[in-house]
């Protein structure tokens, strides 16, 4: 069974439903963008339990699983030579966990959805389109197909913020437009690049399948990227520049300071749904882009740069952290805690350890699940009374106790409480990045240390939140009118926030869950980086 | 010393100001004191020349000729200038347009 | 029975720190509908007596350890896992011990709290973390429950979440244990870089990683890897860090007065015997990692905080804030005896200071809540807290005097009192340590000494203040006191505490330390000869000091004999808490809420600034090409479509049927021919 | 300079500034007796030509003939006529002025930079007339000649432009004869 066609193309076909049906139908949508989003759980959650942990992934397509290998476009360009784009899919440890991820962020995407009033069939139909483009790039390991999800992935995204989004969602679209665009327009280039510098060794054509870009023997001699002949742009590495492009392209994503201002801008006027797809999908993008591509493809130049992803990772961190701190306005607030978190993410990547990528890859997924359901519990009290001004609510402990208590498990699952995800993940990072210095991987030992410092920042930041919102006598700006209209949780909304909360806990108890998927392919990933420092 | 050039400068002068009464104004006896000041134009370089022919004195004779012919112009211009009001209600050309297609 | 004794250590062990999270499960799938909190008080008696079955099994034999694998990362496997040795069998038993009369004094103190059932979940989720914390056999696990109980007394100490001080002070606590969470975390990973490992069998056990490690040529070698020997220190900085912040070490002990705003039985045993002691705990089971550097840090701060934390208390009004501080200055008492190096000593001094500060918790628990009692009868506004309230309390609750004298006096060391053996264990062993080092290092005992001369007289005066002398707010009240003994249920398990302050608990000689079976136990080589002068002096001077303040503080408190000005700076300083909670509001908090809305300030208008800057460039690009579009690519179309038009108008002009138009255009032709035949 | 060549200038500013004025007046009255002193000038100016006959019959024909006519013409037309001819609107231009003036200006430049060229070289009939020294002088009796060249050498056109005359005559009479088909 083509799983991961499967994964990709159910979306399309919901799209395809949804359009298709006239819209007196408009009640159906969300029935069957629920349908097909479940059953993509079910898939991606067969394939992950069905995975096998001991393949290596990364640069070795044997040691890719699910791999799907058909033929794309073939042309015969003469003197250029041939050109090859593969349908090239496959999942390592790396990937997988992601999918699955995706596919269940989706899936709550779809659930806080479920009261949208505003032109339904758009809003289903470009949702699902974004969901095929996250799940194509998950999948994708031809670098064409990559980028044509990437690409893909933009257009819904635009306009789900530009139509359903808040009063500035004009700007916030169009910045969050520009920014992704900038970043992939200089990928675009270091792609063709890598197309005329290599050739897959059984053709002899020119090909777009990262697998073979990551292997040093089948670079052209001579090409713009090659390892061995060294070539030069303005007087630095043609592969460092290619690098740093690709890095920056993904690092827009993830989003790394000074880069991350479309973040909050797009976070806070974006619609409930749309903001957890971002935080809990797009982010993560940012971070399997670096790994999978930017790492995978340019090891050399990652082994020569990483002080400086470290550096980036720890500005991250805490001017993220201390943005926090400033914010009143609650989805703000949690926007750039996201940036903060996100560092963590980087920090990790950079240290080149095992335990620091596994770190940072346990931290996107941890990220995932609570940023998703942060966004979609501001989402419930943006949704009673349109206003989520932090210094507007006092003591709401009092009158909605479900909320508050899950408000407070997420918070603390987020500020790295044990027994949750963020911990592990977020421990391990500083223990991968203090133990580079050892291993000789270039960090230095301070930026584990101010790494942790994000730590306690994100503690005082939602402790303080905590405080001032749920905690005290009740008092609200709206007065009695608001009393009323802050029911506590329905039951829809706790069905979607106690599996998330709860899965939080369960990987941060049992992190060997995610950790034994992965680790072969990140030893690998580790080993293969190794070989350049 | 009146040259030959003094009349015919004063002369390009009237013929411009008729010219300029022909082109520009919008009333039709207007139009024809124009053609009378270019006649008197032209007239006045006829005497001007005739003043070196004294065996033909074919300036002034011209000149005489030209007079009686203006004054036969005006007697006839005025009479069609009087038809034309009685057809059409006015003496201004703008709106005499049945030469157009 | 055989049964029970054919159970494995590890098992009964194992069983004592589940049976409290299975209550917590319970308590908080139940919620509401339990409010007796029956199954908690069940689990913890449970756990009491399988803490009792391991410690009596693992107590003096040899070490046990087992563990299973939680997770790989690459090649390294961290794992769960249990280690029992007399250490952790006697905190295990410490914290079930110490919990078990809290519980049952919780359902009568509790009794009729609206949010009771939160009471209990959260409880029974400190007993989980706390005996989980004890127990564990790696460093990270450790951590894990280190910030649990720190996380269950954060529930706990804002459990009244309507009230203000309550939610800042659960904030603040949890926020200044975070910053000894980084040095904690940051120690493990300093740990796990130079071991490779963080399981603590591996790491102290006997010829363990940390017995093979040396510092040679300024390099911290250990078989597994080096680094600069900066590092050592930095590792036992960093764990003493976590330790200073849980144990309220000065200056990071600011949260505990502040955490008093919890409920009395929350303070007894997690601010005064149990989570405070947790950083005691930890240097004791990490001792081997520090060296001099670290040690004599950790004696300063230790003694710096027990002199700090005494003077506090000696005017503070709050009763609980009173023993709060107390509580601080012997934590930095055991702070010092873990730098001098008689972490055993610190130990003892850990266990008799848990059972008698408890006591004190409780038995001011009981004054309080007949104050309240009071406060709620009598329709009157007053602080049930505040010692200027009370007086004469010894008329009306007669068995809590008691109990408070002995724990009183347990706490000054009065000979006869468990505090007297452990407090003069490390006094006399800091006596003994500064004589090995040499005359500067006397400074540590004799501060040691006037500290616990202030503390006798702290606690008398409170006492005094409490118990003799009149009721002061009896004016207030009228002709009726309704004021009664605590209800048998919160007598039962002070008295099980009284019984523990006295020494036959814990030696069966009251005079000297070294015969106590805990120092036996736990037996730590001395590097320093024993003084036995000291032994003789040492005690004799600290009983003497102790009576003389007390009688000093009878005249000055109960007699209502007071000398002093109310209101001298010392007393300012002191009732004010040194202006630390001032200072850390206005500098420290404030420079950060001050930087946070700089880096705010600069990201909208700096790094957005560039962003807009970028932006309006490309569009003033935009706007330039589309003005060349327009104007210039499209106005040359234009152009010619404009010539091609006015040609047209123009010759269409010429036949309007105007007669001075053809006129006109005649005579232009007139012209242009002249002109032609000009420039010929 | 002479008297004459003051005469000439005088006469000639006057009947240049008054046909200014004729062409520039509204009324269309005024204009018509200004046209009286241009043709007066006219007439002054031919007399410093030396053709005193033509300009007496310059004041006989224009003056007292064409000058009558139109001024009679101008008064016989009924009131509306009037008012029409002096309320002419801006609007009505179909030539304004811009438009006129240039190509006016342009002519003139033409013509006088054309007379300027033409001093260079004088006809030569006329320099043969001036060597042979028949050219008319102020001493001559013209009017006896010119009998003598209309009733000889002219005859011919003489008598045609006579009969032209006077079916010209006939003519204006007949068209603007009153109530042609009444």
């Amino acid at each position: 069974m083509p799983t991961l066609s499967l994964l990709i193309f159910l979306p399309l076909l919901a799209t395809a439903i949804i359009l298709a049906l006239p819209s007196r139908f408009k009640d159906v949508y969300k029935y069957i963008a629920l349908a097909i989003t479940a059953v993509q759980l079910v898939l991606a959650g067969m394939a992950y339990f069905s995975f096998n942990p001991t393949s290596t992934g990364i640069n070795t397509l044997a040691g890719y699983q699910l791999v799907e290998q058909l033929p794309w476009i073939r042309l015969d360009l003469g003197t250029i030579g041939k050109l090859e784009i593969d349908y090239l899919l496959g999942v390592d440890g790396i990937s997988m966990p992601l999918l699955v991820l995706s596919t269940f962020v989706m899936l709550m995407a779809i659930g806080a959805s479920w009261n949208m009033k505003k032109s339904l069939k758009g809003y289903f139909a470009l949702l699902m389109l974004l969901n095929m483009a996250v799940i194509g790039i998950f999948c994708a390991l031809d670098f064409f197909l990559f980028y044509l999800f990437y690409e893909v992935m933009l257009l819904p995204l635009y306009f789900l913020i530009g139509i359903w989004g808040g009063e500035r969602r004009e700007y916030a679209a169009m910045k969050f437009f520009i920014y992704t665009l900038f970043g992939s327009v200089f990928m675009l280039l270091v792609i063709v690049g890598l197309y005329f510098s290599v050739i897959n060794p059984l053709t002899g054509a020119h090909t777009f399948s990262m697998i073979h870009m990551m292997n040093p023997d089948n670079y052209v001699a001579g090409s713009i990227f090659a390892l061995d002949g060294y070539q030069e742009i303005f007087g630095i590495s043609a592969r460092l520049i290619g690098f740093i492009v690709l890095f920056f392209a993904f690092a827009i994503k993830v989003p790394i300071v000074p880069l991350h201002t479309w973040l909050p801008d797009a976070h806070v006027e974006a619609p409930t749904p749309v903001s957890i797809i971002l935080a809990g999908i797009l982010l993560k993008i940012g971070g399997y882009g670096i790994i999978r591509v930017c790492f995978s493809i340019f090891p050399d130049a990652a082994a020569q740069s990483n002080w400086w992803l470290g550096l980036i990772g720890v500005i991250s961190i805490l001017y993220g952290a201390f943005n926090a701190l400033a914010q009143k306005d609650l989805k703000r607030l949690i926007a750039y805690s996201s940036v903060s978190h996100m560092g963590f993410v980087l920090l990790g990547l950079a240290s080149f350890t095992a335990e620091g990528i596994s770190g940072a890859m346990f931290q996107m997924i941890s990220h995932g699940f609570l940023s998703a359901a942060l966004f979609f519990l501001v989402g419930v009290i943006y949704d009673r009374v349109h206003d989520r001004y932090i210094p507007h609510f006092r003591g709401l402990a009092t009158i909605m106790p479900k909320y508050t208590a899950y408000v407070a498990i997420a918070f603390f699952a987020s500020l790295g409480l044990p027994g949750f995800s963020a911990f592990i993940a977020e421990a391990f990072v500083i223990i991968g990045t203090f133990n580079s210095a050892s291993l000789g991987t270039g960090l230095p030992r301070w930026m584990a240390i101010a790494g942790s410092v994000g730590i306690l920042m994100s503690a005082a930041y939602l402790l303080w939140t905590l405080q001032r919102m749920f905690f005290g006598q009740t008092r609200l700006k709206g007065g009695d009118s608001w009393n009323t209209a802050l029911v506590d949780l329905t039951g829809r909304e706790q069905l979607i926030l106690f599996p998330t909360l709860a899965l939080a806990l369960i990987l941060g108890i049992c992190p060997f869950i995610v950790f034994d998927q992965m680790n072969a392919s990140v030893i690998n990933l580790v080993a293969f980086i190794q070989q350049y420092n | 010393m009146i040259t030959l050039t003094h009349f015919l400068v004063v002369s390009a002068f009237i013929f411009c100001i008729g010219l300029y009464a022909v082109l520009a104004k919008k009333n039709a006896i207007m139009i024809l004191v124009g053609i009378e000041l270019m006649i008197n134009a032209a007239i006045l370089n006829f005497v001007a020349f005739g003043k070196y022919d004294k065996i033909n004195y074919g300036g002034q004779i011209f000149a005489l000729f030209a007079i009686v012919l203006a004054a036969a112009a005006v007697a006839v211009g005025l009479a069609i200038i009087l038809n034309v009001y009685r057809y059409y209600k006015t003496v201004n050309p703008d709106q005499i347009r049945e030469l157009k297609d | 029975m055989d049964f029970l004794l054919n159970i494995s250590p590890i098992c009964t062990a194992f069983l004592t720190v589940v049976i409290p999270l299975l209550a917590f499960l319970y308590q908080a799938i139940v919620g509401k509908k339990d409010q007796s909190g029956l199954v908690g008080t069940l689990a913890i008696i449970f756990s009491f007596v399988l803490s009792l079955l391991t410690f009596l099994d693992v107590w003096n034999a040899m070490p046990l350890s087992s563990e299973i694998t939680w997770f790989k990362i690459g090649n390294t496997t961290f794992t769960v896992g249990i280690l029992l040795n007399n250490l952790s069998s006697l905190m295990l038993l410490l914290v079930s011990t110490i919990a078990v009369p809290v519980h049952i004094y919780s359902k009568s103190y509790m009794h009729g709290d609206a949010g009771i059932h939160r009471y209990w979940m959260y409880l029974s989720l400190f007993c989980f973390a706390m005996l989980g914390l004890v127990i564990m056999n790696n460093l990270l696990l450790m951590y894990v429950f280190w910030e649990l109980v720190g996380f269950a007394s954060y529930l706990l100490i804002g459990f009244w979440y309507t009230k203000d001080a309550a939610v800042q002070a659960n904030k603040k606590a949890f926020l200044v244990n975070r910053i000894g969470d980084l040095g904690f975390l940051i120690g493990i990973a300093i740990v796990y870089s130079q071991f490779g490992t963080l399981n603590l069998v591996t790491l102290f056990g006997n010829d363990g990683l940390i017995a093979n490690t040396s510092v040679e040529n300024g390099l911290w070698i250990s078989p597994h890897n080096s680094m600069d020997a900066i590092w050592l220190t930095v590792t036992g900085i960093s764990f003493f860090l976590g330790a200073m912040a849980k144990s309220a070490q000065f200056p990071l002990h600011v949260w505990l007065p502040d955490a008093m705003e919890g409920p009395t039985s929350v303070s007894s045993l997690i601010h005064a015997a149990t989570m405070v002691a947790a950083g005691v705990f930890l240097m004791s089971t990490l001792f081997p990692l520090f060296n001099d550097t670290v040690l004599l840090i950790i004696a300063i701060i230790g003694t710096t905080t027990a002199t700090i934390a005494a003077y506090f208390a000696l005017a503070q009004y709050d009763i609980k804030k009173i023993l709060a501080f107390s509580t601080i200055s012997q934590l930095g008492y055991m702070m010092v005896g873990i730098g001098i190096g008689t972490w055993d000593a610190a130990m003892f001094h850990l266990l008799t200071h848990a059972f008698f500060k408890c006591l004190l918790f409780l038995c001011a628990g009981a004054v309080i809540h007949e104050m309240a009692h009071l406060k709620a009868h009598s329709k009157q506004d007053f602080d049930p807290q505040d010692l200027r309230n009370m007086g004469g309390l010894r008329h009306y609750m007669p068995q809590t005097f008691i109990l408070m004298t002995i724990a009183s006096l347990a706490l000054a060391g009065f000979p006869l009192t468990s505090g007297y053996l452990s407090k003069d264990s490390i006094i006399i062993s800091a006596f003994e340590w500064a004589s090995a080092k040499g005359p500067m290092f006397q400074i540590v005992p004799i501060t040691l000494i006037i500290v616990s001369i202030m503390t006798a007289f702290y606690i008398g005066r409170l006492l005094f203040k409490a118990f003799f002398s009149e009721l002061r707010i009896k004016s207030l009240l009228g002709s009726s006191v309704d004021l009664n003994e605590s209800p048998k249920l919160m007598l039962w398990p002070m008295y099980f505490l009284g019984i523990c302050c006295v020494f036959p608990l814990f030696s069966f000689n009251p005079i000297s330390y070294h015969d106590a079976w805990v120092m036996d136990g736990l037996l730590v080589q001395y590097p320093y000869e024993t003084n036995h002068t000291a032994h003789l002096v040492i005690p004799m001077i600290l009983t003497v000091g102790a009576l003389s303040v007390w009688v000093l503080a009878w005249r000055w408190y109960a007699q209502g004999q007071y000398p002093l000005h109310a209101n001298s700076l010392a007393n300012r300083i002191s009732l004010n808490q040194g202006y630390l909670n001032i200072f850390n509001e206005k500098i420290i908090v404030n420079s950060v809420l001050n930087l946070s809305k700089l880096s705010y300030w600069i990201d909208r208008h700096i790094v957005d600034g560039f962003i807009h800057i970028f932006i309006n460039f490309i569009q003033q690009i935009a706007l330039l090409s589309h003005w060349l579009d327009k104007n210039i690519v499209d106005g040359l179309v234009n152009t010619f479509g404009k010539i091609a038009l006015l040609l047209g108008n123009f010759a269409r002009s010429t036949q309007n049927g105007k007669l001075q138009t053809y006129l006109y255009s005649v005579f232009l032709l007139v012209i242009v021919g002249l002109v032609y035949l000009l420039l010929r | 300079m002479n008297v004459d060549l003051f005469l000439f200038y005088a006469f000639a500013t006057l009947a240049i500034g008054s046909a200014l004025l004729v062409v520039s007046l509204k009324n269309i009255a005024r204009a018509l007796f200004l046209f009286f002193v241009v043709l007066f000038a006219m007439a002054g100016l031919y007399l410093f030509a030396l053709a005193d006959f033509v300009a007496i019959t310059q004041i006989m024909v224009y003056v007292g003939g064409v000058l009558i006519l139109l001024l009679f013409a101008f008064m016989l037309s009924n009131k509306e006529l009037l008012n029409d001819l002096q309320q002419t609107t801006g609007s009505l231009f179909s030539l304004p002025t811009w438009k006129v003036l240039p190509l006016i200006l342009f002519f003139l430049g033409i013509m006088i930079y054309g007379i300027i060229e033409w001093q260079q070289s004088t006809p030569a009939w006329m320099t043969t007339a001036i060597q042979n020294n028949t050219v008319i002088k102020s001493t001559d009796n013209n009017i006896h000649q010119l009998g003598i060249k209309f009733m000889t050498q002219y005859v011919l056109p003489f008598e045609v432009i006579s009969i032209f005359l006077m079916m010209a005559l006939i003519g204006a009479s007949h068209l603007s004869r009153k109530d042609l088909q009444k």
